[in-house]
């Protein structure tokens, strides 16, 4: 893996077109309000508070949502049950991220993977314990949940995910 | 709908920054201003003259060529619309503002269409439709629709 | 045309900044809907909505309302215009004979986006948009003035259609509450602040929140869901040319087209004996009379004497029309629900009596450039 | 109920990185040309109704069809505005097929066009404001803002490919040879193809893996330009297309299903699209397009697919999910020439998306150029006749998936 992300551009036939005035525009994202209702996630942030971890179930189909969703798309109810959530889960996708240090100009491969825990059906963009290299992740990779010393009842309660020890037979396998 | 508070999340920060070609029918155009002149194009089925130039006529669906059918044009023309106005918009938000201006649609003389410019020094008063009007050139022109100023009475 | 109706239908009370989340508006309005039919999601086969990404604030707004909307593995699809169009994609998935049961639902939030900003973003970015003369405030002034000068028509005429749907509004409780005036004088409108000279704050259709759904089926299934489908029996629509020096705003050449191919396809030749009750998108108050006259319904210059109150010869807005509340992308498929409800009887506080027909119309860009008209039909 | 609905013809503007020679409406009218071309008996009056789109947030221009009118032909007539993000083409296309299956009196004849001139806005924030509000509402929840940089630092459309490229190349075993053997492949047929973006006549493999990663398992020579250009197709009714041309294109399946989106749920909840190689969208959208087709065995009665990948492990991805392939062995399909233009199942013989990608044309330049492979007007033909194709478009938050299936002839529903 090549330490440093320098654009290479590689040639191609390419065909002159006359340069013409732009005229200036803009969008200011800025001006805009975003209205979001998350009151449906206080009992998670309740729960959060206490080092413990709840999902919404809809009642109908019975997925498990963590963090909660709000409309249960497939059965277009509102999900209303909690259900109890163990802190062990997998890694159900991840991918490597190249952070450019500002100072040391040094580019850092750090893995963003997509945890689900046991017990629920959906996975959330977040990160492993810093010291995990990278290239030991992979898609199944067994996590647990490493708790922030103070939780105010957030999702960085969860400060990141420790990992554990696989003991799947075919694990050398699995690794790519 | 719930009584408790909506979360409101904080306003987008990112801007995005756009610069549209303007083609080379109205770089001619602006070219032109640059040097305090209107131009417009004729289209050869029907007569009509644009002001900005067009590569189309949306009347007979003829394509105007680039190197023909241009027309030079006044820069006096005629007050066809106006209307006054206390708002003050930009692509960030809009506000109203205690100073009304009055904003008019102008058709340059010899053009089939109008275009649409702020009126000066004329009280809401003086403005009546029909009365004629002319250019009131920018002294430094750089090439864009800003290059006129506005239109005052001819 | 073959026969499609309108069998359910829901609209979330219209708010100048709902204490909603954008996603919990959404569902109200769709599962509303649902139940209003008496269906479920299963019977869903296909979701068209009605969102605009300037209004949304964010790119591919309708990726992340596919579950709210319902279209969760369904067909689905995006009309970037008014809700009224979003519901002729919807009559043509049903026509189509590939679906059974279209969910069509629109609608934005006036709270979250800049007013009037968002239409500069319409304007021509090559010439008119760095210099922001033209807008679709100064586009109202001129369209106004265009229309009195042509035929000598008073403010007050104009302003009386103001006073009218207004005070139409006090009945229908979905309406904007800000947009209720049950006194209102024709004094207050002509002195209410200028917006663009001579159009006045309101004369004008208040911009808010507010998200509408409605169902549509073919013939066979609608008759299973309702004992009082409202069938579609025309639809029309067509965009005139958009530089404002171009056009003749004393008049809607898009109206015209659009009612003319409506009218045909429902074999209306004088739409102001055969049509009872008009609910036309009308963003400010002179459209409307400008409207009743491109449709033949008054003649022209005419507007203004024709008595369209509730109980007069032509109604037009019972429900207070857009003066009554104005959600981008959901005004024109509310008017379509509005007139379905005079259709089916079901518009308490404002019903014209004995309703079989009625047109209803939707709209978007500056001075009405793209017009779409619907001819509505009941069973009796 | 509907009508059998054909493809009279496509026509496409040339592609490049900046098309700063003309405007936006000028690119369009580029397009249209050229799809009237290819149908020379009618012109623009004949056209009963406009569909069109684009990626509005990459250009800055709210609802530019309003501007544009005059540029199109569409003074006065009915015009319909579909977007739908990265499958923008596909839905337009598709909106395009259900105005004339529609029957609405007076609309036999629709010209769909979708277009977008990246170079005029940015792309970057472009993509990121399709989630910013989502991300908005994370930092709600406690997490905050360069924690929230960091997770999406990915870049929205690589981040979302690299996560694929993932879970797919973990289950199929593919390698870094196969990923650039699909960008040869796609750069070599670009070359052909005069409206292409990317031509790369001798681009070989080594040179493509010489280039850094810009997101494992991505690398900078791997990924889809950022282009401008349109694309416009003609849509009309059986009989009117027999005179507009020889070998009318019926369009016998489409499809446009949508799933969960992917990575980040909406409302700040999490997805479930757990493994985002699955596409559950894909398959249901190809099985119904393929039932209304009435066919029941991709890999044998297809002749010829268009698939829509930026990146080459979508390439691969796709002609798996779409039931082209066997699950794990496209890469095999690649590496022994089957997908070659003279191979039995011809893919991406334009270049695809990997060489060409103007968002909000490149969804419907997929069925475009599949319909011409049937009419035998493409400008990189397959030898072999082609009977059957089929054009596929994915985009939104890997949630959107469109598809049209076409043939030379009629499906068994009106024959």
């Amino acid at each position: 893996m090549s330490k440093l992300t320098r654009r290479k551009s590689m040639e191609y036939i390419k065909k002159e077109y006359v340069r013409t005035r732009t005229m200036p525009a803009s969008w200011y994202l800025s001006s805009y309000k975003f209205k979001y209702n998350i009151t449906h996630m206080e009992p998670m942030r309740e729960k959060l508070k206490q080092k413990k971890l709840v999902g919404l179930q809809c009642s109908s189909c019975n997925r498990v949502f963590f963090p909660p969703r709000i409309v249960c798309g497939k059965c277009m109810v509102k999900p209303d049950r909690w259900v109890d959530l163990r802190e062990t889960g997998r890694v159900a996708t991840f991918t490597i991220a190249y952070i450019k240090d500002p100072e040391t100009g040094e580019v850092q491969e750090r893995p963003i993977v997509c945890a689900q825990l046991d017990g629920s059906d959906t996975s959330y963009p977040t990160q492993l314990n810093p010291d995990i290299e990278f290239k030991d992740t992979y898609v199944g990779m067994p996590i647990k949940v490493h708790w922030a010393e103070n939780s105010e009842g957030g999702l960085m309660d969860i400060q990141y995910y420790d990992v554990t020890e696989d003991k799947a037979q075919d694990l050398e396998l699995r690794k790519d | 709908m719930t009584e408790e508070k909506i979360v409101v999340a904080n306003k987008g920060i990112i801007r995005a920054e756009f610069a549209f070609w303007v083609g080379q029918y109205m770089d001619k155009f602006y070219d032109a201003l640059e040097n305090k002149k209107i131009v417009g194009n004729k289209c050869p089925k029907c007569g009509d003259v644009f002001v900005p130039p067009r590569k189309i006529c949306g009347k007979c669906n003829e394509t105007i060529p680039l190197d023909q059918n241009w027309v030079d044009l006044p820069d006096t023309g005629i007050l066809k619309n106006y209307t006054i106005t206390y708002y003050k918009i930009n692509d960030r938000a809009s506000r109203k503002v205690k100073k009304p201006q009055i904003i008019g649609m102008v058709q340059i003389d010899g053009s089939s269409t109008s275009i649409v410019y702020r009126l000066l020094n004329i009280e809401p008063g003086e403005v009546k439709i029909g009365m004629k009007v002319k250019v009131n050139w920018e002294e430094a022109t750089k090439g864009d629709p800003s290059d006129i100023k506005g239109f005052s009475k001819a | 045309m073959e026969k499609v109706a309108i069998v359910g239908y829901n609209q979330v009370k219209l708010y100048s900044d709902a204490n909603y989340g954008r996603y919990e508006m959404i569902f109200e309005a769709v599962r509303g809907a649902l139940d209003n039919a008496g269906l479920k999601k299963k019977d869903i086969t296909t979701v068209v909505s009605a969102t605009n990404d300037y209004y949304d604030g964010r790119t591919i707004s309708n990726s992340l309302t596919v579950e709210p909307g319902g279209g969760y593995l369904a067909d689905e699809s995006k009309v970037e215009m008014d809700g009224a169009h979003a519901v002729l994609y919807g009559l043509m998935r049903v026509l189509s004979g590939n679906h059974k049961l279209a969910v069509v639902w629109g609608g934005s939030m006036a709270s979250s986006y800049p007013a009037h900003t968002v239409h500069l973003y319409e304007t021509d970015p090559t010439w008119e948009r760095p210099i922001t003369y033209v807008s679709d405030i100064t586009s109202a002034g001129f369209q106004m003035r265009a229309y009195m000068e042509k035929y000598g028509i008073s403010a007050e005429e104009i302003a009386k259609t103001a006073v009218k749907n207004r005070k139409n509004a006090v009945n229908n409780p979905l309406a904007l509450a800000e947009a209720q005036n049950p006194n209102i004088t024709l004094k207050d409108v002509l002195e209410s602040d200028i917006y663009s000279d001579p159009v006045t704050e309101l004369m004008v259709a208040q911009p808010c929140d507010g998200v509408a759904a409605l169902l549509l089926a073919p013939e066979k299934q609608a008759k299973k869901i309702t004992d009082n489908p409202v069938w579609i029996t025309g639809v029309g629509l067509s965009q005139e040319t958009y530089y404002l020096g171009d056009r003749d705003l004393s008049t809607s050449k898009s109206m015209e087209l659009a009612g003319k191919m409506a009218f045909q396809a429902a074999g209306i030749n004088d739409p102001n004996t055969q049509i009872d009750v008009a609910e036309l998108y009308e963003a400010f108050a002179h459209e409307e009379l400008i409207f009743i006259e491109s449709l033949g319904i008054a003649e022209k210059g005419k507007g203004a004497d024709l008595n369209a109150e509730i109980g007069g010869d032509f109604p037009v807005n019972p429900s207070g029309g857009a003066l009554g509340g104005n959600p981008l992308c959901a005004t024109g498929l509310i008017r379509i629900i509005e007139a379905v409800k005079q259709i089916r009887g079901e518009a308490k506080g404002y019903q014209v009596k004995n309703v079989n027909k009625a047109i209803a119309s939707g709209q978007i860009g500056m001075c009405s450039q793209n017009n779409i008209l619907y001819v509505l039909e009941g069973d009796n | 109920m509907g009508r059998q609905v054909c493809i009279a013809s496509a026509g496409f503007s040339e592609h490049a990185s900046k098309r700063s020679d003309v405007s936006m409406p000028e690119l369009v009218s580029e397009a249209i040309k050229d799809c009237l071309k290819n149908a020379p008996s009618i012109e623009i009056n004949d056209i009963d109704m406009f569909v069109n789109g684009n990626m509005p947030a990459f250009e800055g221009a709210n609802i530019p069809e309003l501007w544009m009118t005059d540029w199109m032909g569409a003074r006065n007539k009915p015009l319909m505005r579909v977007t739908t993000g990265g499958t923008t083409g596909g839905s337009v296309a598709i909106a395009g097929y259900y105005s004339v299956a529609s029957g609405l009196p007076g609309v036999d004849t629709v010209l769909a066009i979708a277009f977008e001139q990246q170079s005029q806005g940015d792309t970057a924030t472009g993509l990121a404001s399709v989630a910013y509000g989502e991300i908005s509402v994370l930092n709600s929840l406690g997490i905050p803002y360069d924690q929230l940089t960091l997770l999406f630092s990915a870049g929205a459309a690589i981040g979302v490919a690299s996560y694929q490229a993932t879970n797919y190349m973990r289950k199929s075993k593919t390698t870094e040879e196969d990923l650039a053997r699909v960008v040869v492949q796609n750069r070599h047929n670009a070359a052909k193809t005069w409206w292409a973006h990317l031509k790369m006549p001798n681009l070989t493999i080594e040179e493509v893996l010489d280039t850094p990663y810009i997101s494992y398992p991505l690398r900078y020579g791997m990924v889809c330009p950022a282009s401008d250009g349109a694309c416009a197709m003609l849509f009309t009714t059986e009989e009117k297309a027999k005179d507009m041309c020889d070998i009318p294109v019926y369009v016998n399946g489409v499809g446009s299903i949508a799933t969960e989106t992917g990575i980040l749920g909406y409302c700040g909840s999490g997805s479930g699209q757990l493994d985002p190689s699955e596409q559950l969208g894909a398959q249901k959208t190809s099985d119904v397009a393929f039932q209304q087709a009435g066919i029941s065995f991709p890999r044998k009665e297809i002749d010829y697919a268009e698939v829509y990948s930026p990146f080459p492990n979508q390439e691969l991805m796709w002609v798996e999910k779409l039931g082209l392939f066997e699950e794990n062995t496209a890469s095999e399909m690649y590496e022994t020439g089957v997908t070659a233009l003279n191979g039995e199942l011809p893919i991406n013989c334009s270049g695809g998306v990997n060489s060409t990608n103007a968002i909000g044309a490149s969804a419907m330049e997929r069925p475009a150029v599949a319909a011409l492979q049937i009419m035998g007007k493409a400008s990189n033909q397959v030898p072999e006749t082609v009977h059957t194709s089929l054009g596929h478009g994915w985009g939104g938050y890997i949630n959107l998936i469109t598809m049209m299936v076409m043939a030379d002839e009629p499906a068994r529903k009106f024959k």
